[in-house]
Parts: structure tokens; C-alpha cells; sequence
């Protein structure tokens, strides 16, 4: 039996910004399946990992493969939409409607708007459907980005910080949709502070300190 | 116009034309000395 | 994946949504637009024929200055965590481009009938050869549309961005603003406005190239 | 060795101060030196610094988009170190023409500022170069500043010509009073030998400045760098715990 190619493999990876060196020969490996915990202090460079791994941010040494593409090449334009990335800052646009945000999203997708829909009410948000964004709270904002994920069934999950700012149900809800991406051959990167909510998720955990993988 | 006059428009444009040339060649010697100096200190 | 028309639609169609929302470009930069225009007679005086004389060139002034604000308005405010999902998107940057400039061309439309209205009345403006005037509405809006949507994805995200894109603007501004008033100073002096028309339709071109070329290193860009 | 003591121990050359030096007293002298022309008096003097101050406006320009194209063919930071040099530099050198150009206007046509196209275009220019300058300050990160100043470099550049053109045929349109035209210099051999001698030792001057202004570049771009590649830990570390008992 051949075995299944990483989705995601880095190799001496180091990244800088401005005047700070943010990460630091990084080796690292996420076969299908995995669901990696990524734990750290504040500033020690998780996020980073999390845009190296969705091939957002350039790198000074080190290559990175992201689903069989190379992270630097412009193979890497064919990967990004089978990849699921949520930030800690929610990206909606705050003049849209929840509906409108995430039909755009799916609309980019060659998707029909009512998939957006059933998305939202999947995520527990179809009373909140027609209300702008910038007045949903801070944790329907974090849900309705979920509903992104629901809409585009993405392979490779980059979650910074999941379960912050969200409720017990909304907590039941990100793990349903790790679980499911990683049981069918997909992979999972969660990033937080959190440790013991994400260790009861991981099937793997790493340190990140100082730039350093431990 | 008045010969004097004349040379005093010509000295207005050579003092002008120096006092930059001087100052901005000046002060790419003074961000080279910097620059050296933060880094010798620096390293 | 979806076409690349189809794209630049998308976006355009989100930008005019949330201008629709906003409402910055209709209640904040064309009244301001019009303050400016009220303001310049309070200036230089009142005198009826002078008026006449400067009226257009002053709307074409307002409308370089003050239309850069609305082709920057959106790409210059959006936030880093829309930026990387829009790159992850899969949309095609160049479509991207398009599509921005698309609504803000259809904005700086709106925002020049407003203001052309203004300055006639204000300005006592006559309308001799006004019917050069649908077709450099059109050129100008298409050409400060795509250099403003350009210059701020340039700028990008820094803090300087509002400060810095006009200064980038204003100056590769000037084709447009000479030929958008030539244009209809040749047709009232009984002259061909065939140059100045063919040179703004250059200079759009120049700028939809350029846009195409830049989008994809730019949005790479952090 | 790392790059940085390579930069300590890299003796900086002096020629290039000696070379600026020289070119600028050449000019001088032979534009004291030559006879004062037939019409325009002393005055004339005005020219053998204002002409090649703006040929060089011209070239720095010229330079920037060439250097700017080729960094973005090539991707090497050392062409936009040469592209932000020759920019910096061909903002004094506008600032120069242009600031001559209004002091022979004066006396010559009695006003500061005529709308002639070429000096339009020239002012033009110096905006855009500010903007150029501008741009480039608000980025740190080495690689995104180099890429978003090219761009902006290549498309200045391109848009000159239409800027140009647009500006000379405005000025046909727009035909001044004729009191106010330059009155054309005839020159002699003797003036043209010295013009010539001014626009090539202000060339000289440029080239040596160039070397001086990417030698600073370098080094700022090392600075940059070894901050970025330094031991520095990583944010957090900068902040160390508050000295509370200081003075109690």
C-alpha cells in the first residue's frame, strides 16, 4: 500500500516581519488525519505558522507544501480553495448582511447562494441571517465564519484561537466540523491557549516558544 | 538691467545651486557615518 | 470556478452594496464635493463672467481631487483578515481589480452628474458642445477609477495609505483632467476634441494594463 | 564571516567624494570663466548649472525605471537600492532645476513661474517622485517595499509621456503673450564647449553621488536586515518586568 502524501509538510522554515525574526527553522509534518494542537504564548509566532500553512506568508528560508503544491509557486493559487482558514479577527465585511457575507463566499466559489443559507442555519444563525455584521456580537461573527467552512468543505483546517468568544454550543459545533474534515482524510491545524479543550481534539500536540518548534 | 543687478540674480542662482548640492552631499556622508556606526555597534 | 466577468461582478456588486450601506460616497464626498464648488466663488469673488470662464475648469479640478477619495475608498480600508481571505478565495486578482474599479467607476459617474449639475447652476456655465460631454464623464470616471483602485493597492494597508494615495495620484491624474477639459474648450473654440479624446482612451488603456500586470504580485504582497 | 563585518572591514571609498568635488568646481569655473552672452548679460551664467540640473532631473528618472523594471525581472534587492538611490537623488535634482529655473525667470521675463510645458511637466515630475519617496517610507519589510516602489517606478514612468504630451499640446491651446517668451539665446562655440562641460562633469557628479547614495543603501538595508535576522527574540522578550521598588 502506498502511503498517503502529507498535506502539508515544512521544511526549515524561518519567517521574518519588520524587525522580528517570527519563526525559526521549522520541521513539521501534517499527514491526512492529523488534527495538530499548536500551543504558545502570546506572540510566540502560532498565528504565523497557521498563514505559513494556508501559503499567505512569505518566507525567508525553508520550503513549504501545501496539498502537493509548492507554497512559493503559483501552484499554490490551485490549492488555496480546498483550504479552510479562520483568523482570530473575523474577516466579514461589516456592512453586510450575515447572508450577504457568506453568499459573497459562496458565490467566489462558483456556489449557489442558498447554500450559504442552509449554512447559517446549520451554524445556529439563520434568525441573525439579514442583520449586518458589525451588529452581531463578537461570537456570532466567530460562528458565522464557521458557516464558512460548512459552505466550502475545505480539506486542510487552519483555525487560529476556534474556540474563543464562543458558546458551549458554538464549542460542539467546531468540533463536529474538525472531526469531520479529519475522518475523511482530511487534516486540522488548531492554534490556542486553550489546552485542555484542544488536547480532547488533537490527535497530536506541538510547543511553540520563541520561534521554535518543541 | 543694471550690470550689477545682473550679477547679483547670478550669485542668488550659484549660492542657491551649491548650498544644495553641499547639504545634500553632506547628508548622505552623515547617513553612511550612522549607518556604519550602528552597525559596528551593533554586530 | 467561475469566469472571470462573472468575478469582477461579484466584487463590484459587494462594493456597491456596501457603498449602498455606508453611504459614504453620497453623504460624504459629493456634499463635500459641492461645499468646494460653493466655496471658490467665495474666494475669488463673485463676478458672473469669470465664473463662467473658470466654472469648468473647476469642476474638473474637484472631481480629480475629490473623486480619488472615492476610487481609494474601499481597497484603502479593507482589513488584513479580508485580504487573506480574498487571496484564498481563488478569485482572479486581475478580476479583482476590474471589479473594484467597476463600482467606483459607477460612483465617480454619479458623483460627476451631481457635481456637473452644481457647477451649472452655480457657475452660470454655458452648455455649448455638451455633447462631448456623456463621453469624457465616461473616460475620466474609467481612468480615475482604475488608477485609483491601482495606487491603493500599491499603497496598501499602511497606516499612511488615506494620506499617501492622493499625492500618488493627483500627479498621473493630469492626462485626464487636461483632456477632460480641453475636450470641450476645443468644441466651444470650433476645434476637433479628437486628440483629447484619443489620449484619456491611451491613458485608460495604459492604466487597465498596468492594473492587470501589478494584481497578482500586489495582493501577494503584506 | 557574516555579512555585516564584511561591511565593518569594506574600506568606503573617498573617490567618489573627490570626484563630486572636482565636477562641481569644473562647472563652476567654466561657467565664471566664459564671456557673458550678447543679450542676456551675465545672466546667461544662470544656465550652465540650470540645463544640466535638469538633464539630470531627466536621467535619474529614467534611471529609477529601468532599475525598477529590472527588479522586477529579477527580484534582486540591489536594483532597488539602485532605483530608490537614483530617485532620492533626482528629487534634488528637480528641486534644483526647477528652483534655478525660477531664479533666471525672474529677472529674464519678470515673473517666478511661466506655464511653458517642459517646466510644468518638470514640477510634475518632482510630485511624482516625492510620492515615489513617500511610498517607500511606509513599509519596513525589504521584499514588499521593493516590489509595491517598483511598480509605482515603472508606472510613473510609463505615464510620463502622456503627461508630457497632454501638457505641450495644452500649451499650443493656450499661447502666451508674447512679452513673455524667452528670448532664445543665440549661442556662440565658446558657450556651448562650456554647456557641454557643465552637463557632463554634473553627470560625472550624479554618477559619484550614485555610488555614495547605494553605498548608504546598502548599508541601511543591512541594518534592517540584521535586526530581522539578529538574535532578537521574539516580541514578547522586549518587555521586561516593571522596576517597582526603583526609589522606594
Amino acid at each position: 500500500m502506498i502511503e498517503n502524501p502529507p498535506v502539508a509538510r515544512l521544511d526549515g522554515v524561518s519567517v521574518r516581519a519588520g524587525n522580528v525574526q517570527i519563526l525559526r527553522d521549522i520541521d513539521l509534518t501534517i499527514d491526512p488525519g492529523d488534527a495538530l494542537g499548536v500551543f504558545g504564548a502570546n506572540g510566540a509566532g502560532k498565528t504565523t505558522i497557521l498563514r505559513v500553512l494556508a501559503t499567505l506568508q512569505p518566507t525567508a528560508t525553508g520550503s513549504v507544501e501545501v496539498l502537493g503544491a509548492d507554497a512559493t509557486a503559483d501552484e499554490r493559487f490551485t490549492v488555496r480553495p480546498r483550504i479552510g482558514y479562520i483568523g482570530h479577527v473575523p474577516a466579514l465585511y461589516p456592512e453586510l448582511t450575515l447572508a450577504e457575507n457568506l453568499g459573497f463566499f459562496a458565490r467566489s466559489r462558483g456556489l449557489d447562494e442558498s447554500v450559504a443559507a442552509s449554512a447559517l442555519a446549520d451554524v445556529g444563525l439563520a434568525g441573525a441571517a439579514d442583520r449586518r455584521a458589525d451588529r452581531c456580537s463578537h461570537g456570532m461573527q466567530r460562528r458565522a465564519e464557521f458557516a464558512r467552512i460548512l459552505v466550502s468543505s475545505p480539506v486542510f483546517l487552519l483555525l487560529d484561537e476556534p474556540h474563543s468568544a464562543l458558546d458551549a454550543d458554538a464549542v460542539d459545533l467546531v468540533d463536529a466540523i474538525v472531526h469531520r474534515t479529519v475522518d475523511q482524510g482530511g487534516a486540522a491545524v488548531l492554534v490556542s491557549h486553550d489546552r485542555a479543550r484542544v488536547r480532547s481534539l488533537a490527535t497530536r500536540t506541538v510547543e511553540i516558544e520563541g520561534g521554535i518548534l518543541r | 538691467m543694471e550690470f550689477a543687478d545682473q550679477w547679483n540674480w547670478v550669485f542668488l542662482a550659484y549660492a542657491f545651486c551649491y548650498t544644495v548640492l553641499v547639504t545634500y552631499v553632506v547628508s548622505i556622508a552623515a547617513r553612511i557615518s550612522r549607518s556604519r556606526k550602528r552597525l559596528g555597534e551593533e554586530s | 470556478m467561475i469566469g472571470f466577468g462573472s468575478q469582477a461582478a461579484l466584487i463590484a456588486r459587494r462594493d456597491i452594496l456596501r457603498e449602498r450601506r455606508s453611504g459614504e460616497v453620497l453623504w460624504v464626498t459629493l456634499p463635500f464635493g459641492a461645499i468646494a464648488l460653493l466655496l471658490v466663488p467665495l474666494a475669488v469673488g463673485t463676478d458672473a463672467p469669470m465664473l463662467r470662464q473658470i466654472g469648468p475648469g473647476i469642476f474638473w479640478v474637484v472631481v480629480m481631487l475629490f473623486g480619488v477619495f472615492i476610487s481609494i475608498r474601499q481597497t484603502s480600508s479593507e482589513t488584513d483578515a479580508q485580504r487573506d481571505q480574498l487571496a484564498l478565495s481563488g478569485l482572479d486578482p486581475a478580476a479583482v481589480y476590474f471589479g473594484r474599479a467597476l463600482a467606483s467607476f459607477l460612483f465617480l459617474l454619479g458623483f460627476q452628474l451631481v457635481l456637473g449639475f452644481v457647477t451649472v447652476v452655480l457657475y452660470d456655465i454655458s452648455l455649448e458642445g455638451w455633447l462631448i460631454l456623456p463621453l469624457t464623464f465616461v473616460i475620466v470616471a474609467a481612468g480615475l477609477s482604475l488608477l485609483g483602485t491601482l495606487a491603493a493597492g500599491i499603497v496598501a494597508t499602511g497606516q499612511n495609505a488615506a494620506a499617501l494615495v492622493p499625492l500618488l495620484v493627483a500627479p498621473l491624474s493630469i492626462p485626464l483632467l487636461i483632456g477632460a477639459t480641453q475636450a470641450l474648450e476645443a468644441l466651444q473654440l470650433g476645434r476637433s476634441s479628437l486628440t483629447w479624446v484619443l489620449m484619456m482612451i491611451v491613458t485608460v488603456i495604459v492604466l487597465a494594463i498596468a492594473g492587470v500586470l501589478s494584481a497578482q504580485p500586489l495582493q501577494e504582497t503584506r | 564571516m557574516t555579512p555585516r563585518e564584511q561591511t565593518i572591514e569594506r574600506p568606503t571609498s573617498v573617490w567618489p567624494w573627490i570626484t563630486m568635488g572636482v565636477a562641481g568646481t569644473v562647472t563652476f569655473i567654466a561657467s565664471m570663466a566664459v564671456g557673458p552672452d550678447a543679450v542676456q548679460g551675465q545672466l546667461s551664467r544662470i544656465m550652465y548649472v540650470h540645463v544640466p540640473a535638469a538633464w539630470l532631473a531627466y536621467l535619474a528618472f529614467f534611471v529609477t525605471m529601468a532599475a525598477s523594471a529590472m527588479y522586477l525581472w529579477r527580484k534582486d534587492l540591489a536594483w532597488d537600492r539602485r532605483a530608490a538611490s537614483s530617485a532620492e537623488i533626482g528629487v534634488v535634482f528637480t528641486g534644483l532645476a526647477i528652483g534655478l529655473g525660477m531664479i533666471w525667470a525672474k529677472p529674464t521675463w519678470g515673473v517666478w513661474w511661466t506655464w511653458d510645458a517642459r517646466l510644468t511637466l518638470t514640477a510634475i515630475m518632482f510630485f511624482v517622485y516625492l510620492g515615489y519617496l513617500a511610498l517607500r517610507r511606509t513599509t519596513t519589510d525589504l521584499n514588499a517595499r521593493a516590489k509595491r516602489s517598483a511598480i509605482l517606478g515603472v508606472l510613473a514612468v510609463v505615464q510620463v509621456p502622456l503627461v508630457h504630451f497632454s501638457v505641450v499640446w495644452w500649451r499650443t491651446l493656450h499661447q502666451p503673450p508674447t512679452l513673455l517668451k524667452p528670448e532664445p539665446i543665440d549661442m556662440d562655440t565658446s558657450m556651448l564647449v562650456t554647456l557641454g562641460i557643465a552637463v557632463v562633469s554634473f553627470t560625472v557628479m550624479y554618477v559619484a553621488m550614485m555610488f555614495k547614495r547605494i553605498e548608504l543603501a546598502r548599508l541601511e538595508d543591512e541594518i534592517t536586515e540584521m535586526q530581522q535576522t539578529a538574535d532578537v527574540p521574539i516580541a514578547g522578550e522586549a518587555v521586561t518586568a516593571p522596576a517597582l521598588e526603583r526609589g522606594a
